[in-house]
């Protein structure tokens, strides 16, 4: 599903990730581990295809109604409602029975009771509800989730892994993340970046 | 037909955002308002000569450049253009959308600036030409304005950006503009505006893709 | 001479200034390349062997670099000397199978 | 192209702008008769025309290049915009210099707006000392050539239009416009001597553009090197 062959990335001078190579095929889920700074955000962003390598080369057969990217930013206007973010994103991604899966979304994730609050008043665990709501809204074959655990408490970590695990069979994933052991059980493959 | 769905669906999202937050049409409108009475008080033996369309004229251009000043102010301080660009509609999408709700901006600002022209220095000035010709320099100030707000918002001193862009390429539009409204047979200007915004909208459209994707 | 041949000798000069300005900066920017080479040089010679490289002496920040100097990653270790990046190797995770593409290079187990 | 090319590349073509340019100017001034109604100082149009149309060709061939980046992708092509485009707002001081002088030999006064092409230039100097704040704002990588690209295909279609613009203000501003010589009658050793003149102002560009790309080439390589041996 995705090759990567000498993948570099550079920033000006500095130089993020160099000679990555690796391959995710249908059904993986690999895990993108390495400390601050190591290029796993930049590696996510490549696949999503919101970077363009400086080096090596990168396939990927999905289009981009296929891929659901979450990032350390929620991507939520905060000036909407949950449900007006939802249903713009809904529309650009041309989700059948709009309205059944943003209901169904929230409700999964404990925010239908703030359904109509603005997404600037949420708290910054329900605003990372509100991403994963996003990100899963139009069912993507493949998920790219960066740190998803990040400003979850308990009961929205547990959700989270709940919801991982019902996924894990038909999707594929390339999760970055800083506690490998909390999906260990599901992980097919591990990338480790210095 | 599905791509006109998505710029609707853009267009009213970015509505909807400025009536919820209101902040970006009424700053324009005092602005335009102020910059006519200042306008009077520093020229005043210029304020009933043909130069007085010309201050309606640099009145308008700024305002317009207030209000792209804010075109990518949300999607850049969320990082939203990452969310548009993601999704699988045609990247110029993003840009028309964002094109059609300045130009909504816009021709509300000048249902006032317009009047107040009119009432502050002398209304023969405004005939159907220079209307004409307001409106389709809006549409290239539109056009142009939103692909170059999209690009000075990813520099980092990005309100010192836009106006250094956005002036030597409406310089044209001015002079079709100031043309229409003055001279005696304005079909020359209005031709010559609609050239003008032809073109660039055909380029921006073109390359908006380029500028916000890598 | 007339004002005339005054101001047209006056734009011969002009242009004949510009150009002179400009190979000047270009030879500013030369010798600097060169300065930069020949540090370069020494640092390659100081560090030919293979133990790891001395700690550069702190460069100042000239306007033009700017990045400050950090310590060489462990993973850009072999960078140098031609090999591609091998990451530190991983205690293989309880049932991870590796998605590793077949025929990776053995030297380097890239996952699992 | 190796680099051996490249560099005699450069080294024939600043040699062919040096004898072109001598030979060009010894020609105008010793050996090709005065303009009738001018006089001499109609000799300063062998420096200002070609410098002008130097710089609309090296805008032309930034905008060339980055029409390549956009189509090609590939990041050369951005370092070989960036450096036309330079080139062409050099070639462009240079005129509004020498159009301002010739401005004040023909008409006594330093700047006119009836003049056309210097009213352009000066939209051009404008438009193009932009895209330096753009590409010194914007962090290098992909974005910033992408941009730069944008804009300076911008800047090229914005050569015609604001020429006509000027063209259409020209009746605007003041009713009778200066009779302006858009291309005096030249007799054919005018001619002739004014295309020696305008080859060896463009192998001048050309050596120029070549010896600062291969400038900006080392910069790059250097910085790579840095980077392996840090």
């Amino acid at each position: 599903m995705i090759r990567a062959r000498q993948l570099g990335r550079r920033f000006g001078d500095k130089r993020v990730l160099a000679g990555i190579d690796f391959a995710v095929r249908p059904g993986d889920f690999v895990l993108v581990t390495g400390p601050n700074g190591s290029g796993k955000t930049t590696l996510l962003r490549l696949c999503a295809g919101l970077a363009a390598p400086t080096s090596g080369e990168l396939e990927l057969e999905l289009d981009r109604a296929e891929i659901g990217f979450l990032g350390h930013e929620p991507l939520v206007y905060r000036e909407l409602t949950a449900l007006e973010n939802l249903d713009l994103f809904g529309r650009l991604y041309r989700v059948p029975e709009r309205r059944e899966r943003i209901g169904m979304l929230l409700e999964r994730f404990g925010l239908w009771e703030d359904r109509c609050e603005r997404a600037g008043a949420f708290s910054r665990g329900m605003l990372q509800r509100l991403a994963l709501c996003r990100t899963l809204l139009h069912e993507p074959t493949l998920l790219l989730l960066d740190e998803p655990f990040n400003a979850l408490d308990q009961e929205g970590a547990a959700l989270l892994e709940r919801e991982l695990a019902e996924l894990r069979a038909e999707r594929t994933f390339l999760v970055a993340t800083h506690e490998p052991e909390r999906l260990g059980a599901l992980a097919s493959g591990r990338l480790a970046l210095a | 037909m599905s791509y006109l769905v998505d710029v609707a669906t853009l267009a009213r999202k970015d509505l909807r955002l400025e009536l919820r937050a209101r902040d970006t049409v009424p700053a324009m409108l005092l602005f335009v308002v102020s910059a006519l009475v200042i306008f009077h008080f520093a020229l005043p033996e210029e304020s009933s000569g043909p130069a007085a369309v010309g201050l309606l004229w640099i009145a308008i251009l700024f305002t317009a450049l207030l209000g792209l000043g804010r075109a990518f102010m949300a999607e850049r301080e969320q990082g939203l253009l990452d969310g548009l660009v993601l999704a699988p509609c045609d990247r110029s999408a993003i840009w028309l959308g964002k094109t059609l709700s300045t130009l909504v901006f816009l021709l509300l600002v000048e249902a006032i600036a317009l009047p107040a022209f009119a009432l502050f220095f002398d209304g023969s000035r405004i005939g159907p030409a220079a209307i004409a010709g307001v409106l389709l320099a809006d549409l290239g100030i539109a056009t142009v304005g939103t692909l170059l707000a999209a690009m000075a918002s990813a520099s980092r001193a990005r309100e010192l950006l836009l106006p250094l862009l956005f002036l030597p390429v409406v310089i044209p539009l001015l002079v079709g503009g100031v043309g229409a409204a003055v001279e005696p047979d304005p079909a020359r200007y209005l031709g010559f505006l609609g050239l003008y915004d032809l073109i660039f909208a055909i380029l921006s459209w073109a390359s908006f893709e380029y500028v916000v994707t890598e | 001479m007339t004002s005339a041949e005054k101001y047209v000798t006056a734009a011969y000069l002009v242009f004949l200034a510009v150009v002179l300005v400009y190979v000047v900066i270009f030879a500013t920017k030369v010798s600097r390349l060169d300065r930069e080479l020949a540090e370069l040089t020494a640092l390659a010679k100081g560090t030919g062997g293979r133990q790891p490289a001395a700690k550069p002496p702190v460069r100042e920040c000239g306007p033009v670099e700017g990045a400050a100097e950090r310590p060489v990653r462990e993973a850009d270790q072999g960078k140098g000397s031609g090999e591609t990046g091998r990451f530190p190797q991983l205690p293989g995770g309880p049932g991870a199978t590796s998605a590793r593409q077949p025929g990776n290079s053995p030297e380097g187990e890239r996952l699992g | 192209m190796s680099t051996w090319s490249r560099n005699n590349g450069a080294l024939a073509l600043s040699a062919a702008a040096t004898c072109l340019l001598v030979g060009g100017t010894a020609l105008a001034f010793l050996w090709v008769p005065q303009d009738a109604d001018q006089g001499f100082s109609q000799k300063i149009f062998y420096l200002h025309v070609p410098v002008a149309l130097t710089a609309y060709a090296c805008f032309a061939w930034g905008a060339w290049k980055a029409w390549r980046l956009l189509s090609r992708r590939q990041d050369r092509y951005d370092l070989e915009s960036y450096t036309a485009v330079h080139m062409g707002i050099i070639f462009g001081v240079l005129t509004l210099v020498t159009g301002s002088i010739w401005a004040k030999i023909s008409w006594g006064v330093w700047w006119t707006w009836s003049e056309r092409q210097l009213v352009l230039f000066l939209i051009l100097f404008l438009f193009y000392s932009a895209y330096f704040m753009l590409r010194y704002s914007v962090a290098p990588g992909p974005a910033r050539a992408n941009m730069s690209a944008v804009y300076a295909l911008f800047g090229v279609v914005l050569i015609p239009v604001s020429f006509l613009a000027i063209r259409l203000a020209g009746t605007l501003l003041h009713p009778n416009p200066v009779i302006n010589r858009d291309g005096p009658q030249m007799s054919a050793s005018m001619f002739g001597v004014f295309c020696v003149c305008l080859a060896g102002m463009l192998a001048l560009a050309a050596a120029l553009y070549r010896t600062e790309l291969t400038g900006k080439r080392l910069d790059a390589r250097l910085r790579e090197l840095r980077e392996l041996l840090a």
